[in-house]
């Protein structure tokens, strides 16, 4: 389980993308399923511009809808009242996305990605993540709620 | 940010034509259009179609409710067929590797044979 | 010169509008026209899922759009690295857009919508911002730069 | 986001396609196009035709390249004329009431006519 390693070891990488310069955009909306198509809309220019082709493109907008999703559900449980904050962080080396939440911390021991052959719905979304994302991290050492760092290199 | 769903009745049984995309926010929409073929009920050798050539985007929940769709149809022992998938939906599909769960066909025509 | 005069007597309509309560969106880019285009991208749906006809929607896009470069061009004075801050409020009335940037500020007595029949290029931004919102207000009472603040109700 | 420009010479004098998004970011390319065809001239007789069919988003920096080109048109001796607007851009010409200033025609066909 490549991905889980990834997610335990993600310490190091994280430090490496701290502070990832380039630029930044920030966006925050209500923790309302309605919203996810705002954040698809401006997430797919930006990923476009930063040299993404279009599939990368689709892929990495379908996953962080996903990540947009389970904030919903698991972190904020179906309360559309609270807010998502997204920073987009765009360099010569790939793009980096932060979504911060202040809802029910995420338990890691759930982040498992299922198995594919378990065809059943949902448990997908954390999935995607892995495979689409080179850094998959949840940080989850603020007072509240958790922050998801996902990063993407671009291919050389 | 919106799916429109035409249901049509027609011979071979149902087809359901999807436009837009489906999300967390949509798929409600996409799971009531199903129940409502399910509850009319698909006559035996019949199928349930569902023409995804128009779909935008599609996420896990769209997923979801495709899976729950598909085991409907065998409870009530008749079959999906998914027609025309766009590249969004295919891509989901190929990161899902659900290509081989769903019977899948490029055209209506297609998916017409063998029933 | 109906234009001017609303823009003079904004603050009333200001004071009604500082709380639009509602649900609010920011986004907050670099002053590079490359993101004009998320911005737009970001902005058409939550103006459509406000109920505002495509057309609408997209002069309201139009005449954001319109406020952005101008920020860029002229508070920024085509300085790419600093960076604008919009946050979107939607109610049941209608659409409220703040623009923030930490520019030279606006010069109210350059706003001044030319005479269309004056052919030329330039003049039109602002001609479309007072022409599309009813509501232009521009605030520059903080320490620096500019806060604007257009608003459209939506019609009964 | 960007703006593709195809440019034909042919024989009614040369057409400039437009296809994307015309703002603040792409107008200077839009605008390099015109520059590279007032550079070859456009003879007598002839006109500039631009087909905005594709144009999904012009602002005022678009109009402003456009009020440019026909103000070039005009010192050359020749015409510049706008073909099937899309309504993004009949909605930015309406605001500024720009119709009147335009030559506008709905096709090629009519651009052609009365040279
Ligand atoms: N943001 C989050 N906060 C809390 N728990 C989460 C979060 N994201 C995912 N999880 C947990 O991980 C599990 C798997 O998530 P996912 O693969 O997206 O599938 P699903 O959401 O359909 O269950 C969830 O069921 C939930 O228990
Ligand atoms: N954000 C701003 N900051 C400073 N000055 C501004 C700003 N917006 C507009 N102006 C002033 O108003 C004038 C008219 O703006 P506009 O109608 O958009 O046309 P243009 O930008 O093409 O000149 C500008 O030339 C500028 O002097």
């Amino acid at each position: 389980m490549n991905d889980r390693r990834q997610m335990r070891e993600g310490r190091r990488e994280a430090t490496e993308v701290k502070d990832p310069g380039g630029e930044t955009v920030t966006l925050t909306v209500p923790s309302h399923p309605k919203y996810l198509y705002v954040v698809r809309s401006a997430l797919y220019p930006i990923a476009r511009s930063a040299g993404f082709s279009k599939q990368d493109t689709r892929k990495i907008v379908l996953a962080v809808d996903e990540a947009c999703s389970n904030v919903i559900k698991h972190a904020y449980e179906g309360d559309h009242a609270k807010t998502i904050a997204l920073t987009v962080t765009v360099n010569g080396g790939g793009i980096q996305i932060r979504i911060k939440d202040s809802g029910k911390k995420v338990d890691a021991a759930k982040i498992a990605p299922r198995r594919l052959e378990d065809i059943r719905p949902g448990g997908l979304g954390t999935h995607f993540m892995f495979t689409i994302f080179d850094t998959v991290e949840f940080d989850t050492s603020g007072e509240r709620g958790t922050i998801l760092t996902l990063v993407k290199k671009k291919k050389q | 940010m919106r799916v429109e769903i035409v249901t049509e009745k027609t011979d071979p049984g149902f087809l359901l034509k999807l436009d837009g995309e489906v999300d967390m926010n949509t798929s409600p929409d996409v799971r009531n259009a199903f129940a409502a073929v399910f509850k009319q009920g698909i006559e035996k050798g019949k199928a349930l179609f569902v023409d995804l050539s128009h779909v935008r985007y599609m996420d896990s929940s769209g997923i979801a409710t495709l899976v729950e769709a598909m085991q409907a149809c065998m409870k009530q022992g008749t079959r999906l067929r998914l027609v025309d998938l766009s590249p969004p939906v295919r891509d989901v599909f190929e990161l899902a590797r659900l290509a081989s769960v769903f019977e899948i066909f490029s055209t209506m025509r297609e998916a017409l044979t063998g029933l």
